[in-house]
């Protein structure tokens, strides 16, 4: 063991303090620093992945309070690999604005990157925390932070967008405080594992009452149907990387909360079903308002929110091999809407309005970019052989297992408007005219790395899936086991 | 059970309730930014009384320690409820800060505090 | 190393050596492309023994990779059509732009079409499935004309075809736990009833969109038309021939083993006989020789979806038959039609006329291919109309015959406006300067041109490895005497000698052409198409007496009742209402950030008030 | 096996035979025309005369190589499928290739000559033969579907292909196919008027509207080949008539009665007929035609 | 063999008896005359006969039947048709405006002679003709191509440049493919 979990918590919220001091100093710093964190940070996580892969989870105590008194941190399989990612996403996010735009002032880089490492604590927080006022707190910082990260631009509507986000944030931080309160007042802990060992002692309509206000608290974050009306304004209104953040980190956090909920705490068969039923539906919506988006991030954004749904129905499966798909999705959705939302910033760059039509023809001018937004729409509408296709396919394989027939039609059904929409947007790119106004704007060198680093992962995935379902098995496997999970929590003294 | 502090305690939670409903009715019914940011305020003033009531336990002391006056720990409100509010007050301090802020951006970029013309996004 | 691994990986690497290929020198990129395509054909046909397997396993997914004597047969169709449209790609594609990305797709989908005929799991199946899909969408939109009309619908259509196929796939995963073509044959017979209608219902969706079967067939005109013409050659000959190897090895393996098989039978019979006739029909109203070829490449599929699902000896002698000599001479027309565009700069036949003259030797592979098409002997396109006849008859679908007759017969129709809206007709001033084409895209016609004659002459060369292939998918090992001479027979013990048919018809034939051509060349000279009897009239050069506008308008009169629906119009109005629905069902997102918290609450109260449905 | 050389006689007289017998035949019918119209009319040599005429015309003229060729398709259509008819029954002398093709083989090989006319008319440039050729070319969709229907539904009553095979049956069951199946004598007849294209199906060839369509630019050489192989085309029809349906025939004399009884129906049925349109003319074969090909066919699969 | 005299005598000889019994008539409907072809072809004249009967299109015609005056205008295109006609053709002047105008013989834009410009082998004459004269011309050709005098085709092709010079006079746009038989 080469370090402990409350670094990932403690370094960037340090981080995130020390940059303006440091940018007193030397101004370079402040984008070197996030950098330096994050590298740290990921080669942490994985080192700590691999232990923990050998090893069994790491429960760290925080303050000395055991379990279920204190809070913990747990790394597991599962919440390892989550974190893993979200870190690597992270620090393509950091190369990528690294120099988003060819000369960014001081002012703005600082407060980005102050607003993104605390982004970025908060989400590993809710990820690794064993603790559910611990989560609320986190979401609160992720929130708090994404608001001021979404309003960051303010030529355009962002604040509009940024405010929805605050009150549908705020309402439903309500209804999470609520959630808490109830469980509070019927078990009087609030360490998950002891919540989870203790839950069928609760009368069920406390149960119930208490799943459905975290069901809603937490379901904004995750851009569930019809808590995710933010979704689009705010990842068409923040700058480029920070709606990949928000596609592979934020959402990230919220869907591992709600599982965390449904799969470990509670013991509510309902809940999967539930899942399913709202993952289909926010699929549909989702999918459906993307196909008549006029505007390029929108679009981005629909499609993002039907890939969380998707990734909500396979883990409303129940079943292991569900949650080994659902893993699989998240991860493919991460990597990928990451790569479109930066190659779709470029394409729409110096864009007013970031129509879809000012892409036409901008396959000759910018033709990396251009190759990988639509190796991006490829990957994720799911055609092999590219990464999207395998987890489609094992989350259909599991569907199918559990007999799920209807549901795997009406999800094929939807990905071919997902196909529509996607391939109007690369017909566009490659085969129409260009727009006479559009002036095409190169990438930078760093934002072309992380772009390339992200289209290699596209294209090596799609060829050699082994490389990820090792550990995807051993996550999922992770999350499914309950009971050794509580007892690995409780268990923990000095 | 004492009649009064029954009473006291249907007071507390009807009166967090009663709040919770009251900023809920500011935060969605009103058209004003502002009234919409006291309402949501108001809602987390109603959880943070609802929280508090949990804990409490009548007659119960403080639950500080302090030199050698041992008490005992079932006569006193919960501390964790009183943690947790003072965590939720400060973080409800934080968004009410960052939603002003947003007000004022959006009040000078469109020029009113009326949120049914701020929908510039939709669809 | 394994040698199928070989071949795909010269395949892969092939596709993306070539298109960096074009950024250094254009030389190295066209033999880099006619290499990356011939090579591999070279090893699969002499280092890759057919039923022998290798097995693998990616993701978890045991795969199964190597080639049946069935297969064998349409490997022939993909690799040698590939091989020989390459060398015709290369000079089509001479000075054009993106050709980069045309050798791309081209090797890709070639290499994408070995691979599922290489593939024995449906997993990987379905990947090369899914590649072939893309590569050849690519095609699709190469040309950059109403990609978002055709393109999409091209995509949209093959999706659909693609995930039914998904599905079934995931389906009979979910039964018989493997992905191995032979363990779903075998099970099959012992799934519910339910599964035996479901299971070949999606199979049959997913390869009756390639394969272009009647309701599932709007995309193809579109696409085939707007690709450049020499990848509609590969599309067309075997591209589409993909659905038809899907539909042979598991619909018909699969509902020759259940007791409702007999109805899936009629019933794709008629759908193919359907898809014959209209398709037919609609070939005869293009004006475009691209439609029109593309119209009538869904027809010939009709015949043969149609020999498929009747699935006698015989029936489907023919039907691998004519998807072979489809090959032949679709590819022959397309590439045709590509050289005349080339050198014209249009296909439509309201344009160009008498090119006879200028482009004899595509006249003459057109005129043999044409020939083929109309299923008139001695050319090949006879031996597998013939042999389609009489199974249809054998097997008592006198209906079917009619149909088919029918939709042959109107099939002159479209094959002598192609000739003629070319051809024949007034030489006119516009296109005085046209040459023929180089000859490396005449060579190639006239080699398939030339397939088709020498199979009309000796079917057995080709019935043979048919027959082999039957064998592997279990049928009978049919009479020897199919191929040994070429001699065809039906079950009645009719027979139709070819030899002798075609030395005699030929000799006829070159001796009164010789007649007529040497005992009046002396004394005969030519004179040029504006010389006409036109009521004594001299038309001036200026004036076109080309007569391709409303060609066959009488015909097409007598049959309006038929052409009016459109199946096209059913699927437009659908797709339109689909999106007024998306566009209703998107509303809610009203852009007030207060109807969205109004949502949560709402959302809230709902859950709380069904919670005991949901969560009880 | 007889040796080659008697094979090769065979089939000259053959040819011989159909072409003297169609032109006689053409000239009977322009003789029997004049008389229904009350003239004397042409000898019945006059298309001798003719024939010997655009032979001795000069040709001096071509458009294109397929000018040459269409008339030559044409003729190697009409020689072609008279060598798959047997003329008479059990006639080795003229029995030719008839026992290796069969009846679809013929039905294809038959459509062949018309597209090849199709094709010299086309290169010949005249609007007139490309329009003439488009209703032939209709007309012929038109009339090839109750020709079919009539076909199939014998092969259905006697489970063979085989012209042959079909002429034996009749000898064998005694009945001429006329009488065990004449929903598919009436059928074949209806069709035949189109194939003949005599009126009302004469709109191909309209001489003041389309100066004579297809042929319009083909004198001497061609339209003699052209003559002459619409004369060896229709003995070859008649023939096939008369094997199908009238049991075929042991002599020549009886050959030349039936085919000449089969002759006068188009032929009759023409001098009091208008003319179609095209599309009219296409829906009259599938009208009252279609319904008795489908008669047919039904009546043979029940009996 | 074929250069043998007697055996090309022996060849005319059919061939003319072939070609004087079919003749293949394109009646140029040009003047008046017109209305006086179809009672010959029809039933009560009978032409038909004779082997005389109409042809759609100069390919196929021997005879060219000027039915009266011709117009300055439609000579060229009845100079088109004759020249389209192939080789043994013959014309036939048919009533009086062919030989010398007629009652045309003052109009300014009449020909008067069909014979300066086309190689006439009968004449007609009659104003109309009736449909006896009309067949008793056409007897008069067949004796003429029996005995081989039937030259007019030879005639024209002898003396082209004169034709083309009285042709020219009154056509004054000429466009016309080169006569080269």
């Amino acid at each position: 063991m080469v370090g402990s979990p409350v670094l990932f918590i403690a370094i960037p919220l340090l981080a995130a303090f020390i940059i303006p001091l440091l940018g007193m100093i030397w101004k370079e710093s402040v984008r070197i620093l996030p950098g330096l964190v994050l590298v740290y940070l990921l080669t942490l996580s994985i080192n700590l992945l691999g232990y923990v892969l050998d090893n069994g989870p790491i429960i760290e105590i925080i303050a000395g309070w055991t379990p279920p008194w204190g809070i913990n941190l747990v790394f597991s399989a599962f919440s390892g690999f989550l974190v893993t990612l979200m870190l690597f996403l992270g620090l393509l996010v950091w190369i990528y604005s690294y120099r988003f735009k060819r000369n960014v002032d001081f002012e703005p880089a600082k407060k980005y990157f102050i607003l993104l490492m605390m982004l970025i604590t908060g989400s590993v927080g809710i990820v690794l925390t064993g603790d559910i006022f611990n989560q609320f707190v986190f979401i609160e910082i992720v929130g708090i932070s994404a608001y001021a990260l979404t309003a960051f631009y303010t030529g355009r509507d962002s604040a509009e967008a940024s405010f929805k986000y605050l009150i549908m944030g705020s309402l439903s931080a309500g209804f999470l405080l609520l959630a808490i309160v109830i469980l509070y007042s019927q078990l009087g802990t609030l360490n998950m594992a002891d919540i989870a060992r203790n839950i069928h002692t609760v009368k069920p309509v406390y149960k119930i009452t208490a799943l459905i206000f975290f069901i809603v608290g937490l379901g904004i974050e995750a851009e569930m149907f019809p808590l995710n009306g933010w979704a689009p304004d705010v990842y068409s209104q923040a700058p480029g990387p920070v709606g990949a953040a928000f596609a592979g980190i934020v959402v990230k956090s919220g869907v591992y909360a709600i599982i965390r909920i449904v799969y470990t705490i509670f013991d509510i068969e309902g809940a999967f079903d539930f899942l399913v039923i709202i993952g289909l539906i926010t699929l549909l919506f989702a999918e459906t308002a993307a196909i008549k988006q006029i505007r390029m991030k929108r679009m981005l954004a629909y499609s993002s929110i039907g890939q969380m749904g998707l990734v909500l129905v396979a883990f409303g499966i129940g079943t292991e091999a569900g949650v080994f798909a659902a893993l699989f999705l998240m991860f493919n959705h991460a990597i990928i809407k990451s790569l479109l939302f930066y190659a779709g910033s470029y394409l729409v760059f110096n864009s007013k309005e970031k129509y879809i039509n000012d892409v036409s023809g901008l396959g000759k001018s910018m033709p990396i970019t251009s190759f990988l937004f639509a190796l991006g729409a490829f990957a994720i509408v799911g055609l092999p052989p590219f990464a999207g296709f395998w987890s489609k396919l094992y989350f259909l394989i599991a569907a199918a297992d559990s007999g799920m027939i209807m549901i795997i039609a009406l999800i094929l059904i939807v990905s071919i408007v997902e196909i529509v929409y996607y391939f109007r947007v690369v017909n566009k790119i490659y085969f129409s005219k260009k727009e006479a106004h559009v002036v095409p704007q190169r990438p930078t060198f760093n934002a072309l790395f992380s772009m390339i680093v992200l289209g290699l992962i596209v294209i090596i995935i799609g060829f050699f899936p082994d490389l990820i379902t090792g550990i995807l098995h051993d996550a999922s496997r992770d999350l499914m086991d309950k009971t050794d999970y509580i007892n690995n929590v409780l268990s923990i003294t000095h | 059970m004492d009649n009064s502090l029954q009473y006291l305690e249907i007071g507390f939670y009807g009166s967090a309730i009663i709040l919770i409903l009251v900023g809920l009715y500011g935060a969605l019914m009103k058209k004003s930014l502002i009234k919409i940011v006291i309402g949501l305020s108001i809602i987390d003033a109603g959880l943070h009384l609802l929280m508090i009531s949990i804990g409490y336990i009548k007659n119960g002391t403080a639950p500080i320690f302090s030199g050698e006056d041992f008490v005992v720990a079932g006569n006193m409100v919960d501390p964790v409820v009183q943690a947790l509010v003072l965590t939720a007050i400060v973080i409800g301090f934080g968004v009410t800060a960052v939603a002003l802020s947003l007000v004022i951006r959006l009040y000078r970029h469109h020029g009113t505090l009326k949120i049914d013309e701020i929908k510039n996004l939709k669809w | 190393m394994e040698m199928i691994h070989l071949i795909l990986i010269i395949f892969l690497g092939g596709a993306v050596l070539t298109y960096f290929a074009g950024k250094v020198n254009d030389i190295l990129r066209d033999a880099l492309f006619i290499l990356s395509i011939l090579v591999p054909a070279i090893l699969f046909f002499t280092n890759v023994n057919p039923e022998s397997y290798i097995d693998l396993s990616i993701a978890g997914f045991n795969m199964k990779w190597g080639i049946t004597h069935f297969g064998w047969i349409f490997s022939l169709i993909v690799l040698g059509l590939g091989v020989i449209v390459s060398f015709y790609a290369v000079s089509f594609m001479k000075g054009r732009d993106k050709v980069g990305s045309f050798y791309f797709n081209f090797i890709l989908s070639i290499g994408a079409m070995l691979g599922i005929l290489l593939s024995q799991d449906f997993v990987s199946f379905f990947i090369f499935w899914e590649i072939m899909t893309w590569s050849s969408y690519l095609m699709v939109v190469y040309n950059g004309n109403q990609v978002q009309k055709i393109g999409i619908k091209y995509f949209v259509f093959s999706a659909v075809g693609a995930y039914a196929m998904l599905m079934a796939i995931v389906i009979t995963h979910s039964i018989t736990g493997s992905f191995l073509i032979t363990d779903l044959i075998a099970v099959f017979p012992q799934l519910s009833n339910q599964m035996h209608i479901l299971i070949p219902i999606l199979f049959l969706i997913g390869f009756g969109v390639k394969s272009a079967m009647m309701p599932l067939h709007v995309w193809a005109p579109g696409a085939y038309s707007n690709t450049p013409m020499a990848y509609t050659s590969v599309f067309s000959g075997a591209l589409s021939k993909m659905g038809v190897y899907g539909m042979v090895l598991i619909m018909i393996t699969l509902i020759s083993h259940i007791p409702e098989g007999h109805w899936f039978r009629e019933v794709i019979a008629w759908m193919g006989a359907f898809t014959a006739v209209l398709g037919t029909l609609w070939a005869v109203a293009q004006d475009d020789a691209k439609k029109l070829l593309a119209y009538s490449s869904v027809a010939q599929l009709g015949y043969i979806i149609t020999g498929v699902a009747i699935g006698t000896e015989l029936a489907m002698l023919s039907a691998l038959f004519l998807s072979i000599l489809h090959a032949l001479f679709k590819g022959t027309l397309f590439m045709a039609v590509g050289a005349i565009e080339k050198q014209t700069g249009t296909s439509n036949f309201t344009e160009v006329s008498g090119l006879i003259r200028k482009m004899p030797w595509t006249f003459l592979a057109s005129l043999m291919a044409i020939i083929a098409l109309a299923g008139i002997p001695p050319l090949g396109g006879f031996v597998g109309k013939w042999m389609l006849y009489e199974s249809l008859i054998n097997s008592n679908h006198y209906i079917l015959v009619i149909m088919i007759f029918f939709s042959s017969t109107a099939a002159f129709l479209y094959c002598y406006k192609f000739l003629f809206g070319f051809f024949l007709g007034q030489e006119e001033k516009e296109w005085a300067h046209v040459k023929e084409a180089p000859a490396l895209m005449v060579v190639p016609m006239i080699i398939l041109a030339a397939g088709t004659f020498i199979l009309g002459a000796y079917p057995g060369l080709i019935l043979s490895p048919i027959d082999a292939g039957m064998q592997a998918i279990g049928f009978e090992a049919t009479q020897g005497h199919y191929w040994e001479m070429s001699v065809i027979l039906n079950q009645w013990g009719d027979q139709v000698v070819l030899q002798p048919i075609v030395y005699a018809i030929f000799a006829i034939f070159l001796f009164f052409f010789l007649f007529l051509f040497f005992k009046s060349r002396k004394n005969t000279r030519y004179v040029t198409t504006k010389d006409i009897s036109s009521s004594g009239e001299v038309p001036l050069e200026h004036e076109n007496l080309t007569f391709s506008q409303n060609f066959f308008q009488p015909f097409l009169r007598a049959v309006e009742p038929v052409m009016r629906r459109q199946i096209d119009k059913y699927y437009n109005e659908f797709g339109r209402g689909l999106e007024a629905i998306f566009d209703f069902g998107r509303r809610i997102y009203t852009g007030n950030g207060q109807t969205y918290a109004i949502y949560v609450i709402i959302f809230v109260i709902i859950l709380l008030f069904f919670k005991n449905n949901l969560f009880g | 096996m007889e040796p080659i050389l008697y094979k090769v006689f065979g089939a000259v007289v053959t040819i011989i035979l159909a072409f003297v017998v169609g032109m006689t035949y053409m000239g009977l019918s322009r003789k029997i025309t004049a008389r229904v119209q009350n003239r004397v009319g042409p000898p019945v040599y006059q298309n001798f005369l003719d024939a010997l005429k655009l032979i001795s015309k000069k040709t001096a003229i071509h458009h294109g190589i397929m000018q040459m060729m269409g008339p030559a398709f044409f003729m190697v259509t009409s020689i072609g499928s008279l060598m798959f008819i047997p003329v008479l029954n059990d006639g080795r002398f003229f029995s030719n290739l008839n026992f290796e093709g069969d009846l679809v083989f013929l039905l294809y090989l038959m459509v062949f000559g018309p597209l090849g006319m199709a094709l010299g008319a086309g290169q010949t440039g005249n609007p007139n033969s490309a329009i003439g050729v488009t209703r032939g070319l209709s007309q012929m969709v038109g009339f090839e579907i109750p020709w079919v229907m009539a076909l199939v539904a014998l092969m259905i009553q006697y489970d063979t292909t085989s012209i042959v095979g079909l002429m034996e049956a009749q000898s064998a069951s005694g009945t001429w196919l006329v009488f065990s199946s004449p929903f598919a004598f009436i059928a074949a007849v209806l069709a035949m008027l189109g194939m003949f294209r005599y009126s009302p199906f004469d709109i191909v060839g309209a001489p003041t509207e389309l100066a004579s369509g297809p042929v319009a630019e083909n004198g001497g050489k061609y339209l003699f080949t052209m003559m002459s192989s619409n004369s060896i085309f229709a003995f070859v029809k008649l023939t096939l008539y008369v094997d199908l349906f009238l049991g075929g025939a042991d002599n020549l004399i009886e050959l030349l009665i039936k085919t000449f009884a089969i002759y006068l129906i188009p032929m009759l049925y023409g001098l009091v007929s208008p003319r179609y349109r095209t599309e009219q003319a296409v829906r009259y074969f599938w009208g009252w035609p279609l319904f008795f090909g489908f008669l047919a066919i039904m009546y043979a699969v029940v009996f | 063999m074929m250069n043998d005299k007697n055996s090309q005598k022996i060849v005319d000889i059919i061939q003319n008896y072939a070609r004087l019994h079919s003749l293949f008539v394109l009646a140029y409907g040009t003047g008046c005359g017109a209305i006086e072809i179809p009672p010959t072809m029809t039933s009560r004249y009978d032409a038909e006969r004779f082997g005389i009967r109409g042809a759609a299109t100069p390919r196929q015609a021997d005879v060219l039947l000027i039915t009266g005056y011709l117009t300055t205008k439609t000579l060229k295109r009845v100079i088109r048709v004759y020249e389209q006609m192939q080789d043994p053709k013959y014309v036939i002047g048919f009533g009086s405006c062919t030989i010398n105008g007629g009652m045309y013989w003052d109009s300014y834009n009449t020909i008067k002679v069909l014979d300066k410009y086309l190689p006439v082998d009968v004449y007609i004459n009659g104003c109309m003709p009736r449909p006896e004269a009309v067949i008793a011309g056409f007897v008069k050709l067949q004796s003429l191509i029996r005995e081989g005098k039937a030259e007019g085709a030879k005639l024209y092709k002898d003396n082209l440049e004169q034709y083309r010079e009285n042709q020219k006079k009154v056509i004054p746009n000429w466009v016309m493919p080169e006569y080269n038989w």
